[in-house]
């Protein structure tokens, strides 16, 4: 019944619905739901404290019948807090009933009050806020700062053990042998050359290179190995230079050499 | 004039009377020039602890302070404090000189001011709070613009379900506002007073219920770690 | 200066016996909070000229120039002449107050180490010696920064062709390594000991002892260098 009385009341008043028309016009200018209830909560002309959240919902509604009638789309926060409003509505009306659990209707609308007095207590202190005085508008800081320069000093630590460990280390590495070669067990090209250049004249046949190692470098490997790379760079190079001829049977057979017939020794 | 001036004249004298060594802190005078040229170079808030960092061993920077502030009380350039540092900044009463030195800067969005206010008053405040308050949704450029302008930054996660980061103002924005701390926000006192701070949730919506507490309990932190 | 000061007295005087009406210049006290405010917030000089014109009609800026270039004499900012224009500028003997030294501590190169180390164990000792020990080159950096260290010096030159300079550890290298003497260093065989050697060491390298011998003049002579 007292549901009914509202509605009546709700399409006579005529000046409710030019008041929800006009703002239509704006919806576009309101920031969501709660925006556009705190607008029509000054239509009411009441300090927010004392406002008829009944009332407010009743504005709302009537605001977005009139969309409908006007075919604006409304987006779906103000369709959802209508049906959230219209919920509220019959709570506010039907006498409480004692067997629903949950909020009363009145604790809802209270809710609901407190959410437009915090927002409306946001905007003023927003204003407040924007009215102080600004820096770089109102009161100024200094216009040519001195930047602190930064004086960047590095300090370099080891320890005793990093010492220790990089020495360890140069003393381990491979690439530090060839620094301190015993020279006694290395035959060289040079010496490859004379001795072969020496012997060569009296190896008119194939003969085997090995045959052209020096005295006593035969036995000991590393020994061997050196001579027996020397005297065969050295056989190479004196094949370049047209004085001997070389040749191998297969892989891994002996290397011979022999005088070139007509080369000049 | 006159109080500064006598001021002057003790901090000059009374130092020099006292015997220096090397190893001795300069004269309380002679720090308070130190104090007023670093604060007086910077554009940015010096705190204490930098002042005494920069300032040779031994210093009390904030004695030195004490005295620079004085000295300049009334002068058309003030110490300022500003969150946990000090300034040096034009009087406001003179703002109509420096049109010259007024820089654009780019007007804010209503969005935007509403958000930097509540962040604000409600600070530690996470983006569903200011949903909840706003009653509508807060854009990403709106929160950017605000991080951009070094107004707000990110503050402690809520020990709630999902972390929620939570937002809080910066010295750069209560330097921008002329503000001590965020307890000198305008209306306040009264806002907390009526209650108007408070996360009170919609009645039988249990959800965020949980993060009231918490809330509650960042609030009363911080405020009490400013005091 | 002289003809500036003259003004002074007579702007002090003046404006203060005058009666005020509204639109009377301000006092020249107040026209010095101006001054103070316009040079602090200007990133340019400023000259009087400008000064006159940005300030109120009737104001003498040459006088409250003045009052406040003598106000700031001795502070720890300076009210000073920049071409045609004023400008406050922090005092010049507190521009160390201007620099903050950051210290950074790095591990050092492990080219720099084992340069180090082969100084250590073999002073005096040659660049190029160095250079054989290690198998490659050492930069003119590394050395450098050694010597910058102060954890090496020069030694004497060896009495051999081309007379190359030797290298020597410092005492500073001591006190940072904590040892007595270069001579307390650990010898090869300690440190394979120690397992820091591996056991694959090059027979006929194996001698510390040998190196010790043949450097073992040298380095008494550097010692008694340093004594």
């Amino acid at each position: 019944m007292a549901e009914q009385e509202e509605f009546s009341d709700l399409h006579l008043d005529v000046q409710e619905r030019l008041a929800a028309e006009a703002l239509i016009v704006d919806v576009e200018g309101f920031e969501g739901p709660l925006d556009l209830l705190l607008t029509l909560s000054r239509t009411q002309k009441v300090d927010l404290l004392k406002i008829s959240i009944l009332k407010l919902a009743q504005q709302y509604l009537v605001f977005v019948e009139r969309a409908k009638e006007l075919r604006l789309e409304l987006a779906a926060d103000y369709l959802v807090m209508a049906a959230w409003l219209a919920f509220l509505k019959s709570r506010l009306l039907l006498p409480p009933d004692p067997a629903d659990e949950g909020p009363s209707g009145e604790e809802l609308a209270a809710h609901l009050a407190f959410q437009l007095q915090r927002l409306q207590a946001m905007r003023d202190a927003a204003a407040q806020l924007m009215a102080r005085d600004q820096l770089g508008r109102d009161f100024f800081a200094r216009g040519v700062p001195e930047g602190v320069e930064r004086v960047r000093r590095v300090t370099y630590t080891a320890t005793l053990l990093d010492l220790m460990q990089a020495y360890a280390r140069t003393r381990t590495k491979d690439d530090f042998r060839p620094f301190v070669l015993d020279r006694e067990s290395v035959f060289t090209m040079e010496e490859a050359l004379d001795r072969m250049r020496g012997l060569i004249h009296f190896a008119g046949t194939w003969t085997s290179l090995s045959s052209y190692l020096p005295e006593g470098w035969e036995v000991d490997p590393a020994k061997r190995r050196s001579a027996t790379a020397a005297t065969f760079a050295a056989s190479l190079e004196m094949v370049k230079q047209g004085q001997i001829e070389i040749r191998q049977g297969e892989t891994f057979a002996p290397i011979e050499i022999r005088k070139k017939a007509d080369g000049k020794a | 004039m006159s109080d500064t001036d006598s001021d002057q004249d003790n901090a000059v004298n009374a130092p020099e009377d006292s015997e220096q060594s090397l190893f001795e802190a300069p004269p309380l005078a002679e720090q308070e020039r130190m104090v007023e040229a670093i604060l007086f170079a910077s554009a940015e808030p010096v705190g204490v602890g930098e002042l005494n960092g920069r300032m040779p061993h031994g210093c009390d920077a904030g004695a030195a302070l004490d005295l620079l502030r004085r000295r300049y009380e009334g002068r058309g350039v003030r110490v300022v404090k500003v969150g946990e540092g000090w300034a040096m900044r034009t009087a406001p009463d003179l703002a109509f000189l420096m049109q010259k030195e007024t820089v654009e800067t780019r007007k804010l969005s209503r969005a935007a001011i509403e958000t930097l206010a509540i962040i604000a008053y409600h600070q530690p405040v996470t983006r569903a709070e200011i949903e909840e308050i706003r009653g509508v949704s807060v854009s990403r450029g709106t929160i950017d613009q605000l991080l951009e302008l070094e107004w707000i930054r990110f503050g402690r996660r809520r020990m709630t379900p999902g972390r929620p980061v939570t937002f809080v103002v910066t010295q750069a924005f209560l330097d921008h506002f002329g503000l001590e701390s965020a307890r000198d926000l305008p209306g306040l006192k009264e806002l907390r007073a009526a209650g108007l701070l408070e996360n009170r949730v919609t009645p039988g919506l249990d959800g965020p219920q949980d993060d009231e507490d918490a809330t509650g309990d960042d609030q009363v932190d911080m405020f009490e770690d400013d005091a």
